[in-house]
This record gives structure tokens, C-alpha cells and sequence, in this order.
């Protein structure tokens, strides 16, 4: 999977067009085979941009960023980061005029091992769900299928999940890295860093990462579209994707095969209700 | 010249490492979920001491705790009452294995701004009670700088005990201070060989250090880059350079030298207790006000901050870079920004590359 | 810093006998903020009240906990105490220690008082947390919507309109009357209906203050209390009421005949016609799902003969809009259908009637001129079997409740058969006989004795035809047998059931329904006239089963309400809504979906400080806004506070146990 | 799933913590306050007895609860949560409880997932008719809470009770 070529095209057409004031793209590090996003204003940096399996990080992101506020930008997504796109639109955090997407049918994206991320090998939805531009063939829709790790984790019992969890929440450093990665944390202040709220919790101790952790994975819930940028993010390397692949997981079985930001006008799963909707653990 | 070394092979210096642990309060570097953190250890099989790179974790954590709890309250209709926290008693004895050279200059780098102003007394009790025991790395890997910090890192006295892994296979160990000195005295080094001003172990020693001297990657000169920063305060390069930071925090996190806090409590009933944790000037409202002012509302002002405190300011104070070359950031950032390119480039060129 | 004064009430023995009160006081004495706790033997009581309003000058307390009954009992009574001290209101905090503690741990007073002081130190956590609110003033237009023209909508309207109040009365069918026009006579006077009921229609069109809509439907409602819109669709008429003058010439030649709903399909009426008579207004309007103009375009009858042109074939729907400040819903009922009473071969047997179609019979303008006929063979019957709860009472195959008026009716329709037909005779299958009603027992008694029909009480089982009479075959329970009665002709007295348009209209009007499709009042006993929306009031059938004197003292009660509302320039409302806070809110506009009430629209703000760039955020209508705090739960950027359950007030009273 | 070793009664999802001989079970009450309270005031109106480990707060409608309340609560006081609501359907806020309904669906089986017995935060609807029914659903709570042992989540860490 390369479309660096075609990228650049695109890139320097819109701005010979005068179609964006700026194209979020990736670029070589300049010092190893990882890329780094790139804002690009100026028609001249086109040639720096790449795209390519190791091109990771989900762009969309950056849409909640002051630089690309008010601008009509240019945007590369691949197959889940155009959900969060999705999402953001249906949420009102994008104006879809102002942007111009190059969709990738996306053939998933490899860690530094030279080996596809687990997001997407499992992946659902490939192709990008929005954009303006597709490159590559799609594929098609994939089968949602349980996640292997949650799978595995399911069996086992109370005692070892707790004891697992707790390693967990032991290891987070409150950094929130998670959040800011996440292109759909995009609130003016967090709740758990507003002060006056009494979900503050300022510490970093195991209490607080339990609280701030279950709290965002909540906020997540429907929302998430399994881009794993939080993960990938998360200095302590913490399994993150466990909580929300969890989520995704019981609203998909209970809630009428929600997935997130795969439908025009689809909030998450918490937005809406069915008359139909499990009742049988409610006394 | 009066330099002791204590040589031994690699089974020697774990017969040394189980010694330690199974005498003294011991933190060395654990792995969990990929992760290298310091963590008080009790046997050498759960922990790597000698593990090829820094930790993805500082140990600032040791000194300057991730959550401290400053104080613990009761506050009824008697009065509030303000006692000490139980934990954390500063006062034992400890030892941390596997600091490499840029976690352990650190604490030299931030020893200064922990003894200017207000005295921060439990740091300095952790300070003294702290044995370092450093192993130096055998070679730089893609994100490494340290040499090119203002500091001798082959004579550096920030550990209390060098390890050395000889060209020749042999383990050295040296004491770097009189704590290391005293601490390498009696039981431990009863099984290596103790020379006194050895040439051959000093040219073993030398090797090694060239060759990881040599396998660095990254080198700058500092000093310009000091310079070119301090003029470049207003320079809207700062907007390009930061607008692919996700804020995300991190790189203050794991940096070794960062120490901004901020001040929390929590209350249950009528106890509470009240912490000191990390912060982050890359947090947006970091510097927001009472009054809802905000000096740095905006993404660049923040990173400006950043680069211009590691590589201005506190030099400016302190006469040292607030910045050990560690490469902690660069490794944990979630779009693989580097602080080196950004700093080496940012004052010398027009166009970012 | 806060300062809590704390009252522990005893309520006499109530609590005290369970939970050891002074104990409680201790205990709350022993927190940080309480600076007054004390107990009393009856704190609602006035000297209790003075304790309260003393100790907030002496003491200058900020808020206070009132350890008592529950909070629905006097959270108003004590809100009212602090007022009178000059205190807000909505600084009181109730901790309900009768019927969460004494009342039901009355076993274990140990437990019972540290329950109680863990609810008092609850209170007071969350008190801390209190704000001062005030009640929030939103105007009103004052115009009443009236939802069906029956005799509820039309007392409504009337008693409405009186205090000079502009009221518009919207009808479903082309006249108002309702289902009151259909009756002869009425229990338990036996005054005529039409004689009562059409001096009310016509003032009810020559109202000043009265804007009658017939023929039409409410097909929204928006906004809240005092500030609705509704959208009014006028069904199209294809007759110009303004310059029809109701001569009927229309009527009288129109070729196409139409089973007559105002007779219960007894006789024909024309595809061209005004439902009755007296009808308000007696204007015809066309039936355009029989109109063979307007079907196949062939005809045209109508428009000839009408000589001042009134007939327009090309009338559309119209939808006109009116902006009101209350609703009184008087959608009346309908009649339960009898079909799955099968072994009384309802549907075969063609003299088995029900009681409007009986009522239609005996009335004077009715499709026999008052006298009642067999439908198979027109003749006047002799003997006639009356069977009440049909439908009623009957779980298997109708519905659970009593209709409340069948008894009554039944009563008075053999007094009708008795007056009408010399020589006949009533046999009544009845479950009991309900005359609970004012004269209505004795006018049950009088029935039975003047009719001398025979009561028999017992199910009937079965009715077969015996050549060309009805075979009713019942028990008797009073003697233990069953008995077959030969009739002529059998009336079922069917189950009043809900307007069947009630679920779809209260989903419009979003108020509450019952299982059967009932509106719900707010409160069974307390509030029977309002719905729990703001401004919406019920009246006659459309709540529950009734006669026409309940029905009526129900639209009045409505009137009273409206007229209540309507007093002042502005309405006061409870302030204990949600607000947004700009700064916090991200704009995703979730809350505006979720809102049950569309209480949320979206605004612009800038930026930032004098930014010209501008950002959407969600916006409160504080008049529309009820307090549910679903909002405030989805809210992720905790941007939305509902004053009174601030996130705060509840997480101090989690943290505090 | 009584959680007990040596007869001594333990967390079920942490052995390591012991409960004290007279362990009683803290739980929250989160009640809607237009059927549920009402019911648990009709509760001690008929004076119908239950176990006296709960502490009930008052909400508008069980809308109103946001999921971290649960964990707040679990977090800091409490052993078990009860949530209460209007039947579906019943809702004085039309629509409230649905959306209620979802996200305690959601919490509750993270909650599990993440090695929290699934007892530990319950739900009911509890109409303002059904006195009887509150009394019910708060002693099987009560029975379930006192099974799983003390939860003990993070509370020791920092405070001591």
C-alpha cells in the first residue's frame, strides 16, 4: 500500500485550485522509517508527503487542533479514521464544506515489527466511509468478530480479570495521552480535569487512573471507532483498546449492531434508545 | 589519580546484584506490558538491571513520587487536624540498579531547582538516602543525544557506582562518590578483584566508552543551540514546528527532568488527603488563571515554553540544560516528534525540511 | 465557610419510637459546617417553623437540613420557613429519616438511628453544595387551545371564553356536539340532551371570545407552558363555509348515499351533508371518500343546485397556525367493539344491538322517530334484553376497568323501552348494579319499580335464534339456575374505551398514556385535571370513563386551571432546570437530541474573548426546560448543570456516608 | 458465589481482603423521584421492613445518572449501588429511563469485565405503586452485597474508614 504519488497529486491540486488552506498529511521522521503528520500550507512542502503502510496516526485528530480551525483543509484517512470523521461531522466539530477527504481503501497499516496492527487484521470497515476522493480498490465490509485479547481475558475469572485490571490502572501516569490522541476527546475541558467538577481527581494514583480511565472508556462508548491512536500513544504501553473494544463489543450485541460513525447522522449508541433494548437485568 | 575498581566477569556482577537486593531496600528496572519502570524489586529474576536501553519511565518517579501525598487532614466540628502521611518513611536506605547515565544526570540537573528558593526537604531526604548504581550503555540507540549535553558523561558523578562492561568481557566497578565508596565496602565486592589506579582497567573502560561515545547517532552543539533559541522567541517558526503536537503530555511525563506539579485533595467523609502529581505545560490550561486569563492559550505558546525552559531558561538560572539528552520524549511520542530535530533545526534555518 | 443548622424532627412517635433522635443530633453535631442542631417534637409544626426561621437570623445559617418526613411531603412547607426568614428557599435540604429510616427498620434502632445520621450527614454534605435558585418568571399568551368539541370541550371553551380569555375550539367532525348529541335523554333527570346541550353549541359559535375550528385536527404542538404553537390542519370542507348559509338544497339532491354515523349506520345520510340538524356549524361539508365528483369527476350536483356557489371542488387541506399558552384535551370516547363476544353470535343476529345504536332508536330526531325496531324485520319489539359489561370488567376478552356509565344508562333505557313501547317488558343481566352518583340509586329504584323490568344478575352464556326470536340463556346467580329468557331484540351495553386517536395525539402533545390509551393525570387523587406537562389539562373522557356531570365539573376544574395559569402577565416555574456553561460546552449537540421535551436549540458565541470567530454551543430554553437532567448525564464535557442535582450536591452526598 | 475462605467472609473478586467480624455493606441508593422514591416512601408508609444497609439519594429521573456516579460511589463509600427507576414507558420525562437503561447496561458489564461481580451496581424499576417491590428488590441488594464480601476498591489506599 503506497499512494505517495497519488497524495501529492492531490495535495498540489487543491492548492493550484485554491480548494484548502491546508493539507494534513504524514512525513518521513527524517530519522527512522516512522512518519510524522505534517500540516502542509505551503504548495511547495508537498513532495514531503508519504503515505504508506507505516503511516499510522489517525489525522482526523487534528481537526480538533487551532490550526485547522476555520480553514478548509485537505485530509488523508483510511478506512477508521474516516468513521471518526463520520462522527465528528454528525457531531458538529466539522464543517463538511470545508474539508476535502482522500479516502484509502485501506490494506492496514504495520508496527515497527513490519506486523499489521491487530486493529487491522480485525478490521470491519476498510474503506473509508467518507471522502471526497477514494484511493485503492475497497474491499468491502469485513465481519465484526469478538476481539481475540477480550475474548481471551472473558474466560477468565473474577479474581484474575480484577487482578489484571488493577496491574493496569496501577501503571497509568495520568499523563493523558490517550485522550489527546483520540479524535473524539475533543471537549473544551475534559470533565476529569475540570477543577470545579467532583469527577476531579488531580491525583495520579491508582484510584484516579481507575476513575479517569473508566470514565473515558465510557465517554467512548459507541464512539469509538477502534483507530487505537490512544494506545499507540500511551507511554506505559497499557492495553487501552481492552476497555473499548469491551464496549464496542456489548453495544454491538445489545443495541442493534451499532458500530460507530459508520452511518450519516449516527450518534453513539448512547443517544438514542430502542423500545427493544435488553431489559431482563433490570429487577 | 585515585581511582578504585573492583573488577568481576558478568556472574560476578549478578552474584553482586543478588547481594544488593537480598540487603537493601532494591528498585530496579520491571517490565510490565512492555514498559521498563523503576519498581522495588526482591529478586533479580523479576527485574533487568542491565536492560539494553533507558527505561521508558524516568526514575524521577523515585524522587519526585508521581502522586505525593503532602498531607493527610481530618476536619470536624473539633477543628481540622493535619497529620503526616504514613507513607513513604525517607529515611531507610535505598539502592536503584540499572540507572543508566542520562536518568542519573538528571537528578544532578534537577538537584538544583530542588535546593534554590524553597528547600523541598523530602526530595533532598530521598536524595541522600539513595545508592545509584549505574551500568553504562553500550551503545546510543536512534534517539540518544546525551553526549551532546554539556556534561563528561564518561566522568560523570552522578551515580555513586559505575558499572562497566569491558571490551575484554570483564566487569568493572567503580565508585563514583564517598555514598558509593562506603556502599561498595565489605560483603559485596568480596568475590572481585580490587586494584587501585589499574591502566588496564582504566583502557578497558576507555574503550567501552568510545565505542558508545562513537555509536551516537545524534550530535549537536549545544551551545548554539542555547543561543539560537534565546533570539527566536517571537519567531513564528514555533507555529509550524508544533502544529503536528497532539498536546498530548507525554514527553513531560516520562521526562526526567520535568518537575512541574499541581496540588489536589480528595475527601471522603471527613478525611482527606492532599497530593502533589506531575503536570504538563503542554496542558492547556496549565497557565490559565483564577480570573480566567490564560497566557498560553494557544498550542505554540505552550511548546515555545517548552523548548525555550529546557534550552534557555533554565540554563539562563541554572547554568544547565534542563534537558539530559535521554531521548524518553521522542520515544513515547504518539507522532514521533523529536525534540532533537526540532531544537537542532529550529534556530539555524528558515523552512523545517 | 458554610454554616448548617440541622432540625431533627421526632414527628411525634414516629420517629422517635425507631431512631434515637438526640443520638442523631450529636452525630450531626459532631460535622464541620453544622454550627446549630437541635430536635423537635414536630418541626412542620408553627413552633417548629419558629425554631427554624429563629435559628437562621441567630445563627446566621447559609443552609439547612431538616431531618424529617420525606421531602414530598413538606420540602415545600419548610422552603416556605426559610423564605419567611429571608432566606432562599432552595437552601433547604430534607433528609428523609421516617419513611427511609424509623418506618422501615422499626426492628433495629441501631441500625434505624446510624441510617438516619448517615442520611443527616448526607443532607448536610449535599446542602453545602446548595445554591440559591429563584423561581423563574417566563410570559404567557393567553389563548387556551380546546382539543375536541364535545360537552367537555364545549364547557371548557364556554367557561374559558367567559373570563374572557380567547379560546379556539378545535372539532375532529364537521359539528361539535359529540357523542352527548347522539342521547335522547339524559340519567338521572331524564332532561332531554338536545335541550340542554344545543343552547351550548350555539354559544359556543356565538362566542365573542371563541374561535370555533371545525373539521379539523392538531397535528403539532410546540414550545412549553404559556408559549405553545400548535399547527391546526383544516380538513378540506369542499364547501366555503363563509358564504354557505346552510340552506341544504345541497343535501337534498346530493344522489349518493352514505351510512349515517351520528345514527350508528341505522339510516342513510348523503355524500353531502351536515351531520345532524342542529349541527354547530350547520354548514355541510363533502365527504370526499364517497363524493363522486371527487372521486371520478362525474356529478356536480351539489354545485349546481347551490345557488350562492359555495361548493369549491378543488379545497385543499389547509394548515393555519395559532400561538396558545395552554391545552385542554377533550377527546372524548368510543364504544368498544362487541365481535369477540362470538357465542352471543354478535354480527349474525341482526336484533342484537348496542346501547347507542338503542339510544339512537328511541330518540326523537333518531333514524325511527323514537321508537325502537327489530333491524331484521322492523318490527317494534316486545320483550328486550338488556346485558351490561359488555366488554367491562371482563379481562378475557375486553378491558379490566368498569365503564362507570353503562349501569346507568341500561337503567334509564328501560324507562325509554317502558315509555315508548306500551306492553314491553326489560330483562337486565347485570354483575352489580353501580349508582354511586348523586339521586342516581334512587333513579335506579324508581326504574325498577316503575319499568317492573327483571333484574337478573349473572353472565349470559349464550344467545341463540329460536325462529325469530333471540334465545338469551343466562345464569341466574341470586337463585342459583340458568335461565333462558325469548327476546325480540337484546341491547349490549358496550365498554366506554379511549378515543382511539388518544395514543398518537398524546405522543403529539407529549403527555402520558395508560395501557388502555388513557391520558395520565399528573396525579391520581391531587391533580386530576393536569397532565405532568406544564399546561396541558384533561378533560372528560380522555382521562378516564365518565358521566356527563363528572365530565362537565372536569372541564370546568380544566377552565380554572387555565384561567389560573393566566392570571398574571408572567407564569412563575420552578428553577430547578439545567443551564449551560459555554465555556465548558464543545457543541456536539447530543443533548439537543436527547432533550424529551426540545428544550435545546444551539446558539454562536465567539470564540473567545472579543474573537471574531465563531463557535456553536447548546442553548437552555428555561421555559420549555423540566428538569430531567438527561442532558446533564450525557453531557462528556460536563458542560450542562441542573440546578438542585448539580454533579457536586450528589457526589458530596455519595462521599459523605 | 458466597464469597468466604476459612470461614472468614473475603471481596470475592479480591480474597486478600478480609471483611471485620461486623462488616455490614454500605450501599447507595440512586432513586428517581418520581416513582421510585415515591415507591420507597410508600415503602415506609406501609411500613414494609428492609435491611438497613442503604442510603438513598435522590435524583429527578434515573437519566439524571451519569455512569460515574456508580463508580464514584464503588470507589469511595459504598460496597453496591442500587439504581431505581419508572417502569419503561412510565417515565415522567417520556424517554428518560431509555436512555438510563443503556448506559447502566454498558457500566454495568464494563464494571464486570474489568473484575467487578456484576451485583455490585443493580438496577430496578420500581413504580410509585410498588412499596412492596422496593422492599423486595433493596433486600435481595442487601443479600447479594453481603455475599460478595467488601469491595474495598481503592478506598484503602488513601482513606481509612
Amino acid at each position: 500500500m503506497d499512494y505517495t504519488n497519488q497524495i501529492r497529486e492531490i495535495a498540489a491540486r487543491l492548492f493550484s485550485e485554491n480548494k484548502i488552506d491546508v493539507f494534513v498529511g504524514y512525513r518521513m521522521t527524517g530519522f527512522d522509517e516512522n512518519q510524522v503528520p505534517v500540516l502542509i500550507r505551503d504548495p511547495k512542502e508537498v513532495p514531503r508527503l508519504v503515505f504508506n503502510d507505516k503511516s499510522v496516526f489517525n489525522l482526523t485528530n487534528y481537526l480538533k487542533h487551532e490550526h485547522t480551525r476555520g480553514k478548509r483543509v485537505g485530509l488523508v484517512v483510511k478506512g477508521c479514521d474516516s468513521r471518526s470523521l463520520q462522527l465528528l461531522l454528525t457531531e458538529s466539530q466539522v464543517k463538511r464544506d470545508r474539508l476535502y477527504v482522500v479516502g484509502i481503501a485501506c490494506e492496514g497499516v504495520v508496527d515497527d515489527a513490519g506486523q499489521k496492527y491487530q486493529n487491522c487484521q480485525e478490521c470491519v470497515f476498510p474503506d473509508a466511509v467518507v471522502f471526497d476522493e477514494m484511493l485503492g480498490t475497497p474491499k468491502g465490509n469485513g465481519q465484526y468478530q469478538v476481539n481475540a485479547d477480550i475474548r481471551e481475558l472473558a474466560s477468565k475469572d473474577l479474581v484474575e480479570r480484577r487482578a489484571y485490571f488493577e496491574e493496569v490502572f496501577e501503571n497509568c501516569i495520568r499523563c493523558n495521552a490517550c485522550r489527546h490522541s483520540c479524535p473524539m476527546c475533543y471537549c473544551a475541558k475534559c470533565c476529569i480535569d475540570q477543577e470545579s467538577s467532583t469527577l476531579y481527581n488531580g491525583a495520579n494514583t491508582t484510584s484516579a487512573a481507575f476513575h479517569a480511565l473508566m470514565t473515558w472508556s465510557l465517554h467512548l462508548a459507541g464512539r469509538c471507532v477502534d483507530c487505537r491512536n490512544c494506545e499507540k500513544a500511551c507511554p506505559s504501553h497499557l492495553p487501552l483498546h481492552l476497555l473499548h473494544k469491551w464496549n464496542e463489543q456489548v453495544i454491538y450485541e445489545n443495541f442493534q449492531e451499532h458500530l460507530a460513525g459508520v452511518h450519516e447522522g449516527d450518534r453513539g449508541a448512547f443517544y438514542k434508545y430502542s423500545l427493544q433494548d435488553p431489559d431482563d437485568f433490570i429487577m | 589519580m585515585n581511582t578504585e575498581i573492583f573488577v568481576t566477569d558478568k556472574a560476578g556482577l549478578a552474584t553482586f546484584y543478588e547481594a544488593i537486593i537480598a540487603k537493601h531496600e532494591t528498585y530496579a528496572p520491571v517490565e510490565k506490558f512492555g514498559k521498563y519502570e523503576f519498581k522495588k524489586v526482591s529478586a533479580l529474576s523479576g527485574c533487568d538491571p542491565d536492560a539494553p536501553i533507558a527505561t521508558t519511565m524516568s526514575a524521577k518517579p523515585l524522587f519526585f513520587p508521581r502522586s505525593a501525598k503532602i498531607m493527610k487532614y481530618t476536619a470536624d466540628a473539633s477543628g481540622t487536624k493535619v497529620s503526616e502521611t504514613d507513607e513513604d518513611p525517607l529515611s531507610a536506605q535505598r539502592v536503584i540498579l540499572g540507572m543508566k547515565h542520562c536518568d542519573a544526570r538528571s537528578l544532578q540537573v534537577l538537584d538544583k531547582v530542588y535546593n534554590w528558593d524553597f528547600i523541598d526537604t523530602d526530595y533532598q531526604k530521598r536524595r541522600r538516602n539513595t545508592v545509584i548504581i549505574s551500568a553504562r550503555c553500550d551503545k546510543a540507540d536512534t534517539h540518544c543525544f546525551c553526549t551532546s549535553l554539556d556534561y563528561n558523561v564518561e566522568r560523570l558523578d552522578a551515580m555513586d557506582v559505575l558499572i562497566v562492561n569491558g571490551a575484554d568481557g570483564k566487569v568493572y566497578i567503580e565508585p563514583r562518590t564517598e555514598k558509593g565508596k562506603s556502599f561498595l565496602e565489605g560483603d559485596l565486592t568480596h568475590h572481585m578483584t580490587h586494584v587501585r589506579d589499574n591502566e588496564e582497567a582504566a583502557k578497558a573502560m576507555k574503550k567501552q566508552y568510545d565505542a558508545f561515545a562513537g555509536s551516537f547517532r545524534l550530535n549537536m552543539d549545544y551551545k548554539t543551540v542555547n543561543e539560537g533559541l534565546s533570539k527566536i522567541f517571537d519567531s513564528p517558526q514555533f507555529e509550524n514546528v508544533s502544529d503536528n503536537c497532539v498536546g498530548c503530555n507525554t514527553c513531560a511525563f516520562v521526562c526526567p527532568t520535568c518537575h512541574c506539579f499541581k496540588i489536589s485533595d480528595e475527601k471522603v467523609k471527613d478525611t482527606g488527603v492532599r497530593y502533589k502529581s506531575y503536570d504538563s505545560c503542554n496542558n492547556g490550561y496549565f497557565t490559565l488563571m483564577a480570573g480566567g486569563h490564560n497566557p498560553r492559550p494557544v498550542k505554540y505558546r505552550r511548546w515555545r515554553q517548552r523548548a525555550l525552559h529546557k534550552f534557555v531558561y533554565y540554563k539562563e538560572r541554572f547554568g544547565e540544560n534542563l534537558c539530559v539528552g535521554c531521548g524518553k520524549c521522542t520515544r513515547a511520542c504518539p507522532v514521533n516528534i523529536s525534540i532533537f530535530e526540532v531544537v537542532s533545526t529550529l534556530p539555524h534555518i528558515n523552512n523545517i525540511q | 465557610m458554610a454554616r448548617v443548622g440541622v432540625f431533627v424532627c421526632f414527628c411525634g412517635a414516629n420517629i422517635a419510637d425507631f431512631v434515637d433522635v438526640p443520638a442523631v443530633v450529636e452525630e450531626a453535631k459532631r460535622i464541620r459546617e453544622v454550627k446549630f442542631a437541635i430536635h423537635y417534637k414536630y418541626m412542620c409544626s408553627d413552633p417548629g417553623q419558629q425554631q427554624i426561621r429563629d435559628a437562621i437570623v441567630q445563627h446566621r445559617l447559609t443552609s439547612i437540613v431538616v431531618a424529617a418526613c420525606s421531602p414530598r411531603m413538606h420540602e415545600k412547607t419548610f422552603r416556605k420557613a426559610l423564605s419567611d426568614a429571608g432566606m432562599n428557599p432552595y437552601l433547604l435540604e430534607v433528609a428523609n429519616i421516617r419513611e427511609h429510616s424509623s418506618w422501615v427498620h422499626q426492628k433495629d434502632k441501631k441500625a434505624a438511628t446510624e441510617k438516619a445520621a448517615d442520611l443527616v450527614r448526607m443532607a448536610v454534605a449535599k446542602s453545602i453544595a446548595n445554591e440559591q435558585l429563584h423561581e423563574i418568571s417566563v410570559p404567557v399568551t393567553k389563548r387556551a387551545l380546546v382539543i375536541g368539541g364535545g360537552i367537555a370541550g364545549i364547557q371548557a371553551a364556554l367557561d374559558i371564553a367567559d373570563a374572557r380569555i380567547p379560546v379556539v375550539l378545535v372539532e375532529k367532525s364537521p359539528s361539535i356536539g359529540g357523542k352527548m348529541a347522539q342521547l335522547d335523554e339524559t340519567f338521572p333527570t331524564l332532561d332531554c340532551s338536545q335541550c340542554i346541550l344545543t343552547p351550548k353549541m350555539v354559544d359556543v359559535a356565538s362566542h365573542p371570545y371563541i374561535e370555533l375550528i371545525p373539521y379539523s385536527e392538531v397535528i403539532e404542538l410546540d414550545g412549553f407552558v404559556g408559549n405553545y404553537k400548535a399547527k391546526i390542519r383544516k380538513k378540506a370542507s369542499y364547501v366555503n363555509f363563509k358564504t354557505c348559509t346552510g340552506c341544504g338544497a345541497c343535501w337534498q339532491k346530493c344522489p349518493v348515499k352514505v351510512p349515517n354515523e351520528y345514527n350508528m349506520g341505522l339510516d342513510k345520510r348523503k355524500a353531502i351533508y351536515t351531520p345532524f340538524p342542529q349541527a354547530v356549524p350547520n354548514k355541510p361539508v363533502i365527504d370526499a371518500t364517497h363524493c363522486t365528483m371527487l372521486l371520478k369527476g362525474k356529478c356536480g350536483i351539489c354545485s349546481k343546485v347551490c345557488e350562492k356557489g359555495s361548493i369549491d371542488y378543488t379545497m385543499k387541506d389547509e394548515i393555519i397556525e395559532r400561538e396558545i399558552g395552554a391545552v385542554v384535551v377533550a377527546t372524548g370516547y368510543d364504544l368498544w367493539d362487541p365481535k369477540p363476544y362470538e357465542e352471543y353470535g354478535v354480527g349474525r343476529f341482526k336484533d342484537i344491538i348496542t346501547s347507542l345504536e338503542f339510544e339512537r332508536m328511541v330518540s326523537a330526531n333518531g333514524p325511527t322517530n323514537g321508537v325502537p325496531v327489530r333491524p331484521s324485520d322492523g318490527k317494534v319489539p316486545k320483550n328486550v334484553v338488556f346485558i351490561k359489561c359488555i366488554g367491562s370488567r371482563d379481562e378475557a376478552k375486553g378491558i379490566e376497568y368498569c365503564s362507570k356509565i353503562c349501569c346507568m344508562y341500561t337503567t334509564k333505557h328501560t324507562i325509554l323501552l317502558h315509555h315508548k313501547v306500551p306492553g314491553s317488558h326489560s330483562y337486565v343481566f347485570y354483575m352489580d348494579i353501580r349508582a354511586a352518583g348523586k339521586g342516581y340509586e334512587e333513579f335506579v329504584k324508581k326504574a325498577q319499580v316503575d319499568t317492573a323490568a327483571t333484574y337478573l344478575r349473572g353472565r349470559v352464556s349464550k344467545i341463540y335464534k329460536k325462529g325469530d326470536k333471540l334465545m338469551v340463556r343466562g345464569e341466574d346467580a341470586q337463585i342459583g339456575q340458568v335461565v333462558e329468557v325469548e327476546a325480540d331484540m337484546v341491547v349490549l351495553a358496550t365498554a366506554v374505551i379511549p378515543n382511539k386517536d388518544n395514543p398518537d395525539l398524546a405522543r403529539l402533545l407529549g403527555v402520558s398514556y395508560d395501557k388502555y390509551g388513557y391520558m395520565s393525570e399528573a396525579h391520581p387523587k391531587l391533580r386530576p385535571v393536569e397532565t405532568a406537562k406544564a399546561g396541558i389539562f384533561l378533560a372528560g373522557c380522555t382521562q378516564a370513563p365518565k358521566d356527563i356531570p363528572d365530565t362537565v365539573s372536569q372541564a370546568s376544574a380544566c377552565a380554572a386551571k387555565v384561567c389560573g395559569l393566566f392570571s398574571g402577565d408572567t407564569m412563575k416555574k420552578d428553577p430547578m432546570i439545567s443551564t449551560v456553561n459555554n465555556e465548558y460546552c464543545s457543541g456536539c449537540q447530543n443533548c439537543v437530541k436527547v432533550c424529551p421535551y426540545g428544550a435545546i436549540v444551539t446558539e454562536e458565541v465567539p470564540m473567545g474573548h472579543g474573537s471574531k470567530e465563531m463557535r456553536t454551543v447548546a442553548k437552555i430554553n428555561e421555559g420549555v426546560c423540566q428538569g430531567c437532567g438527561s442532558c446533564v448525564a450525557i453531557c462528556r464535557s460536563m458542560a450542562i448543570t441542573l440546578a438542585g442535582f448539580t454533579d457536586p450536591q450528589i457526589i458530596n452526598e455519595i462521599v459523605s456516608i | 458465589m458466597e464469597a468466604a475462605v476459612n470461614n472468614q467472609l473475603v471481596s470475592i473478586e479480591k480474597p486478600e481482603i478480609v471483611a471485620p467480624p461486623d462488616w455490614q455493606p454500605v450501599i447507595i441508593g440512586i432513586l428517581c423521584n418520581w416513582c421510585s422514591y415515591a415507591g420507597s416512601d410508600l415503602t415506609g408508609t406501609s411500613r414494609i421492613q428492609y435491611p438497613p444497609n442503604i442510603r438513598i439519594i435522590r435524583v429527578p429521573c434515573s437519566s439524571r445518572v451519569d455512569p460515574w456516579f456508580l463508580i464514584k460511589s464503588l470507589q469511595t463509600t459504598a460496597d453496591g449501588v442500587l439504581v431505581s427507576g419508572c417502569h419503561p414507558g412510565d417515565c415522567h420525562y417520556i424517554s428518560g429511563n431509555y436512555y438510563a437503561r443503556r448506559r447502566f447496561l454498558v457500566t454495568k458489564k464494563l464494571l464486570h469485565f474489568t473484575g467487578f461481580h456484576e451485583n455490585r451496581i443493580q438496577f430496578s424499576w420500581v413504580s410509585a405503586a410498588e412499596g412492596p417491590k422496593f422492599a423486595k428488590v433493596v433486600a435481595k441488594v442487601t443479600e447479594d452485597i453481603k455475599k460478595l464480601g467488601p469491595l474495598h476498591l481503592y478506598k484503602k489506599e488513601n482513606f481509612e474508614k
